[in-house]
């Protein structure tokens, strides 16, 4: 058995990243295809998310808004869609601004996948004002504001209005210089339209700082933003509205499941750009064992986060904590939590503990989109818990309210509204070149493929 | 901005082995001090064994004190080891290469310290092992599984026989190294535990790979042992102390602490054994970047086991946050979190002009140790003080000279227990070392020649 | 056939990739030879390699294994011992995952440096050929070969410049003392 | 049936006298508590009287609360113990196994009415002192936790005495704990709350006055507390009602 080379369950030869050997003008003309022609299947996809926007605006005005603000029940699913765009679209850029910050060689090709999702912020902001009406005043019940003034619709909608626009700032700063590119090469039909976005950016060296320097405080500015708005939701629309409950860790945890989904929305797109949008030169094979490997480790800590508060509760068995866990993972809503925990946790563990599936393409990418399903369960269930009826004024849960059971509006609500967020990342891409001419440009020239002796390496510059 | 050295395979040998080479006036002053202190260590546990508890300033509500904050300050920093080493290896950072052995070591020993004190705070230390160990067969007499105080052991164990074997394995290479260049007793010694490497290509692609594998386990396994530290804690119905966020806001506390004094040993490694080429002003530098993140969770964290324990206006744990927030000593305390662990090193952090000021970084990286210790009394010792809230025990929790002793001690013995194994093992893995040399690249942008480095997946 | 070993030693790299070439000349492929060197290189440096190893099956066999312990241990002294504590039933599942936990984690460590050692093909503490030279950054080629070939690939090996080119004495004995060196310039 | 041990203390009767206190001192073998114990806050009382003063002075009131260990159904003091030496017995009773305990004092980190008690020194009794104790109950080392254990003595002596009786099952009043035969004023009833006709369960049973310390941690203590009848001041002190 000295030196079998026969049997074998483990090859340590894996491909090497892949050098663009793409030259400039290359990457321009791919940046700006999608703004001189969309394509059957972009026209497509966009026609269908328009569709399900005005579906999705009409089972609105149809469902919540006629019931009118009394109560919060039907309202349940609006806050559904809500929760679920803001923990995916809402987390996408914060991924952006993570890789940024390490320096990832591999994050340039999916930077502006993540960012573009920004521009979708604009659905959650109008549903977040439709919800923040529903909070009732803060006196006589437990929340984190404890009687401060304007609390919570004020400070609530600060803050989200800040997110948003930040998001917005964020995702125009990255792609400020592409517009430049697109007003100078884009034709005749976009210059004036890019001339204006692109506010005369010539890149100079000044103009260069500049923009890195915008780019990393927006970007922190944004993943603080959206941390504070995270704990607020959780703690206004979640905690808040289910009496007794004072989960410290749940703002984390919906924090933390938000990025799971960032991630997971950010794999499943740079799927479809890499299988229908022209983008497989760019994303490869290192672009998805990185961010399969994000979307593991994230997808245990969803589990790690739902398991403390779960034994905390166990061991403490005092009547709140008891109803508590009955209503949020064993009674009414057994069956969201179950499906989102072999979507959110098993599925990205089963899936992507392999090295072997991660080292392809499709594993993460499967992986990525049975998150964002189980997602959906995960909102489901806890807003269905805390939009129940139920007296806020009750220092506990003493009785466990009956699950509510969606009708086909809540559905068509849930369903609609999210194409048309994901209609206007559509319509982005129609105004923001994908990918990040920039960011890919800049990469060229810290990859090289040189020859070492008997093989060849890839090396890889680190000019920080 | 990178510096990197160009120096002979030789030259880095003999500069990184030159701790276990030489012995330097420091090096004897730092073995009397700490060893006169630890001396004085194990005196006091053998006073604390022969006279009982009683000797230490522990009463009725607070039944538990310095020895389990100092319990939970040490894990806190054995898990620096594997934050720089695992995370850093998994995502292949290569400024990771000088400080890994140095923070896994300090894993080691910090566990090994922790480990005393609660085995020490017992009432009959001397009967303690059925506790830890399901073994006693006849007798009948086994662990509850149901008690945190089982699970808190397994963990503990578990992470120490990782973190020994995880340095273990990761030495073997420089132990060949060692084994080539000594002489008598010290030949022998790493001959053995060489075990008779030779450095075949296979051999390093198993080392590399067996590093990926043991850094993901040992993870997993870190993210677990504080968690369940805090357990000891939030398992109880205490006011405030039964709090579901302590887990990640323990082991994010933990990676804060841990981090710097990983800086601390650095900047002390760099002073005491000149490796001024090897642990250089942009390890400082990521480090420093690294700390301002996992600093700024942790606030997040406490900031949330604040307002959520506020949350339900229960008397209980409101009156536990008055004492917290007005009674002396905590108000202290809590300005020492504040100021030592945030305010001041983490701003600080934010520009890159201090990270790279080696002095500060040192400085910075003490007062965040100093913040967190109080941290942790801040957060356990005033739970047990007022807990009962119709009883007539309150009373201040009171350390006494022996304790006192103990955590001064703990910290000498770690440092004792530290500069003993550099006397060992250079505390800069060599081998690593000269692979991030094997894989250094340069790319020539125009007239910049940017610092590159080979990656091979 | 008595199989021999040869090893040379090289100064640097570039002398270390001719001596590579010159074993390749004659006729032995990379799997007949191993590299020694001081740190690793990048893979395939000196030719590409294709040892197989199974050090991924490790850790999942001791999962495996730990896993069943401690499913033994925490559910076994729970049954043995049947005492209720604080109404808590008396096969408490979610303690014995944390502790389920931990052993698995325990046991997959332990295996994985098992298997470390096995497939490096440690300990080796017997006899060996092996020069002290290659930790301080010299590049040992190590041959084994038939005993009349054995010669021949010394040569070659001498001729790319090898520093020093070390023969096995023969017949080697299995499990001897010390390794006995013999300079090569016979 | 299996007895469940309970006690009811009906805090109308109490005076506060600490006749329980002495009782329980002399049967259970309780270190002797001098003032520098007292001063170290580590002394050892299974049952204390919590004191509290009513109103502003002229028209002040003390209130009496005896407090011994509860008993609860679901203690949190016992699954916290790494090595069993606490653990709930089929009659009840929140058991202290002196032998297995090591100290490492989580109980009573996680008793709420602080009824658990750690020996921080070796107990020592004056000479005169050494033939008091009681012979039917261990002399706790230093190192571990004690507390009220319903005197398992007598209910274990009772018990026996029962079986070579024929068997009988015991008789309400049989048993009766050192606090509550020492109560001048009848204030603690001790018995078997599954015996339907026991005085103890009679009175659980009927009272409207009834409460349990704590009732919101869900534990479910064993021992009953009733209302001071104060026609005066209505509301109740202190401890939370159920």
């Amino acid at each position: 058995m000295a030196s079998s080379h026969g049997t074998t369950t483990h090859n340590w030869h894996r491909p090497l990243p892949k050098v663009w050997d793409l030259p400039p003008q290359r990457i321009v003309a791919d940046g700006l295809r999608r703004i001189r022609e969309g394509g059957a299947t972009y026209r497509l996809l966009l026609i269908l998310c328009a569709i399900l926007g005005v579906v999705g605006v009409v089972a609105l005005i149809a469902g919540p808004v006629l019931a009118g603000w009394g109560e919060r029940q039907p309202w349940t699913y609006v806050a559904v869609t809500f929760g679920f765009l803001m923990s995916t679209i809402g987390s996408a850029p914060c991924l952006s601004v993570a890789t940024r910050l390490v320096r990832s060689h591999w994050r340039r090709p999916v930077n502006r996948l993540a960012e573009i999702w920004a521009a979708g912020m604009i659905v959650p902001l109008i549903l977040f004002f439709l919800l923040v009406a529903l909070l009732p005043n803060t006196e006589g019940r437990y929340s984190v504001w404890f009687g401060w003034w304007g609390a919570p619709w004020l400070w609530d909608s600060l803050l989200m209005v800040a997110l948003v626009v930040c998001g917005y700032a964020f995702l125009y700063t990255a792609a400020m210089p592409d517009m430049a590119v697109a007003r100078d090469q884009a034709g005749p039909n976009h210059n004036g339209r890019f001339a204006r976005l692109a506010r005369g950016f010539r890149g100079s060296v000044q103009e260069w700082r500049t923009i890195d320097r915008g780019v990393a405080y927006l970007g922190v500015l944004y993943v603080l933003l959206y941390v504070g708005t995270m704990t607020i939701i959780a703690s206004d629309f979640i905690l808040s509205l289910i009496p007794g409950n004072n989960s410290a860790i749940f703002p984390a945890t919906y924090t933390v499941q938000a990025f799971e989904s960032g991630i997971a929305l950010t794999l499943v797109t740079a799927g479809i750009m890499r299988w229908r949008g022209g983008a497989a030169d760019y994303l490869d094979r290192e672009q998805f064992f990185a961010l399969g490997k994000l979307q593991l480790a994230l997808g245990l800590l969803w589990f790690y986060f739902h398991w403390t508060e779960f034994i905390i509760w166990w061991y403490g068995r005092t009547p709140r904590e008891t109803a508590l866990l009955k209503l949020l993972y064993f009674g009414p809503y057994f069956v969201p939590f179950a499906i989102a925990f072999a979507l959110m946790f098993l599925a990205p563990l089963s899936i992507l503990l392999w090295t072997r599936i991660r080292m392809g393409i499709a594993g993460p990418i499967v992986a990525g989109a049975l998150v964002l399903v189980g997602q959906v369960f995960e909102q489901i269930r806890l807003y269905s818990a805390s939009f129940s009826n139920v007296d806020l004024r009750l220092r506990e849960l003493d009785f466990i309210p009956t699950a509510y059971v969606p009708g086909v509006w809540d559905i068509l609500l849930l369903v609609g509204l999210v194409g048309g967020a994901i209609g206007l990342g559509l319509v982005t891409l129609k105004v923001v070149p994908y990918p990040s001419i920039w960011e890919v440009t800049g990469g060229l020239w810290l990859r090289a493929r040189k020859p070492f002796y008997k093989t060849e390496v890839v090396v890889i510059g680190k000019p920080e | 901005m990178q510096e990197r050295h160009s120096h002979s395979n030789e030259r880095i040998i003999r500069d990184l082995l030159r701790p276990v080479t030489q012995t330097s006036m420091m090096n004897w002053v730092g073995f009397i001090v700490l060893g006169a202190l630890v001396t004085a260590f194990l005196f006091v546990i053998a006073w604390m064994f022969y006279w009982g508890i009683g000797v230490s300033g522990l009463s009725r509500p607070n039944m538990w004190g310095f020895m389990i904050v100092n319990f939970v300050f040490w894990i806190g920093i054995s898990h620096a080891g594997v934050m720089i080493s695992a995370i850093l290896r998994l995502t292949q950072a290569e400024w990771r290469r000088p400080v890994t052995r140095a923070a896994e070591v300090m894993t080691m020993f910090s566990l090994v310290t922790a480990m005393i004190f609660p085995f020490i705070h017992t009432g009959r230390p001397w009967r303690t092992l059925y506790w830890v160990f399901p073994y006693d067969f006849w007798r009948g007499i086994w662990p509850d599984v149901r008690s945190a105080l089982v699970m808190d052991p397994s963990a503990v164990f578990t992470y120490l026989t990782g973190t020994i074997l995880f340095v273990y394995v990761t030495t073997i290479p420089d132990f060949a190294l060692l084994r080539d260049r000594s002489t008598g007793w010290r030949h022998g010694l790493y001959r053995v535990l060489a075990l008779g490497f030779k450095g075949e290509e296979r051999q390093w692609k198993i080392q590399i790979i067996s590093g990926f594998l043991l850094a993901a386990i040992m993870l997993s396994i870190f993210v677990s042992v504080h968690s369940i530290v805090s357990w000891d804690f939030a398992f109880s119905l205490d006011p405030v102390w039964h709090s579901t966020v302590w887990a990640p806001y323990f082991v994010i506390g933990a990676v804060h602490s841990g981090v710097s004094a990983v800086v601390t040993l650095m900047a002390i490694m760099r002073w005491m054994f000149k490796f001024d080429d090897y642990i250089r002003h942009e390890h400082f530098d990521a480090i420093g970047r690294l700390l301002v993140v996992v600093g700024t969770t942790w606030m997040w964290f406490f900031l949330l086991d604040i307002f959520f324990d506020l949350w339900r206006q229960d008397p209980a744990d409101d009156a536990i946050m008055h004492i917290r927030f007005f009674e002396w000593p905590y108000p202290l305390l809590l300005a020492f979190v504040w100021i030592f662990g945030y305010f001041i090193p983490v701003p600080i952090w934010a520009f890159r002009r201090f990270r790279r000021n080696i002095k500060l970084m040192f400085w910075a990286s003490i007062m965040v140790n100093i913040g967190m210790w109080a941290e942790r009394y801040w957060l356990v010792i005033p739970g047990l003080q007022a807990k009962y809230q119709w009883t007539f025990d309150w009373t201040a929790y009171r350390p006494g000279p022996v304790e006192i002793t103990l955590v001064v001690g703990s910290f000498a013995f770690v440092g004792f227990l530290l500069l003993l194994f550099a006397k060992l093992i250079p505390p800069v893995p060599v081998w690593d070392e000269l692979e991030g040399k094997h894989l250094a690249a340069e790319i020539q942008v125009g007239k910049r020649t940017v610092p590159a480095i080979v990656r091979e997946f | 056939m008595a199989v021999s070993g040869v090893l040379g030693v090289f100064k640097d790299l570039d002398t270390a990739i001719a001596g590579v070439d010159a074993l390749n000349e004659l006729g032995y492929t990379r799997a007949d030879f191993e590299v020694l060197t001081n740190a690793p290189y990048p893979e395939g440096t000196f030719g590409e390699e294709h040892g197989m190893h199974r050090l991924g099956l490790f850790p999942l066999v001791g999962a495996a294994c730990g896993f069943s312990v401690g499913l033994l241990i925490t559910g076994a002294t729970q049954m043995a011992f049947p005492l209720v504590t604080g109404g808590k039933p008396l096969f408490s599942i979610p303690p014995m995952i944390i502790i389920m936990y931990e052993g698995t984690l325990l046991a997959a460590v332990i295996f994985t440096v098992i298997g470390l050692l096995f497939e490096s093909r440690l300990p080796r503490l017997g006899s060996n050929l092996y020069d002290p030279r290659i930790t301080a950054g010299y590049i040992g080629l190590l041959l084994h070969a038939p005993a009349e070939k054995v010669s021949e690939a010394a040569a070659a090996l001498r001729r790319a410049g090898a520093e020093d080119v070390i023969l096995e004495e023969q017949p080697a004995p299995a499990a001897a003392k010390a390794p006995q060196r013999k300079g090569a310039s016979a | 049936m299996t007895p469940r041990w309970g006690m009811v203390i009906d805090l109308d009767r109490c005076t506060g006298c600490q006749a329980c206190v002495v009782a329980c001192q002399a049967e259970n073998n309780v270190p002797i508590n001098t003032e520098a114990i007292y001063l170290q806050h580590r002394a050892i009382q299974w049952i204390r009287v919590e004191r509290y003063w009513e109103g502003e002075f002229p028209n002040i009131k003390a209130r009496y609360i005896p407090v011994p260990c509860m008993h609860c159904s679901e203690a949190p003091c016992e699954p916290v113990c790494p090595v069993y030496a606490t653990y709930h017995t089929p009659e009840g009773i929140n058991m202290q196994v002196y032998n297995r305990c090591i100290g490492t004092r989580y109980c009573s980190v996680n008793c709420h009415w602080h009824v658990r008690f750690f020996n921080f020194w070796e107990p020592k009794w004056p000479e005169s002192l050494h033939n008091q104790l009681n012979p039917d109950v261990s002399v706790r080392s230093r190192g571990v936790m004690e507390k009220c254990t319903f005197c398992i003595q007598r209910i274990n002596h009772a018990e026996q005495n029962a079986r070579l009786d024929n068997n009988r099952p015991l008789r309400d009043g049989e048993v009766n704990t050192a606090c509550a035969q020492a109560c001048p004023t009848r204030a603690i009833v001790f018995g078997d709350l599954n015996d339907p006709e026991s005085e103890v369960a009679k009175i659980a049973n009927t009272t409207d006055r009834g409460y349990k310390v704590l009732a919101e941690l869900g534990t479910n203590p064993s021992v009953l507390y009733l209302k001071k009848i104060d026609p005066d001041a209505p509301a109740e002190h202190g401890a939370e009602s159920a």
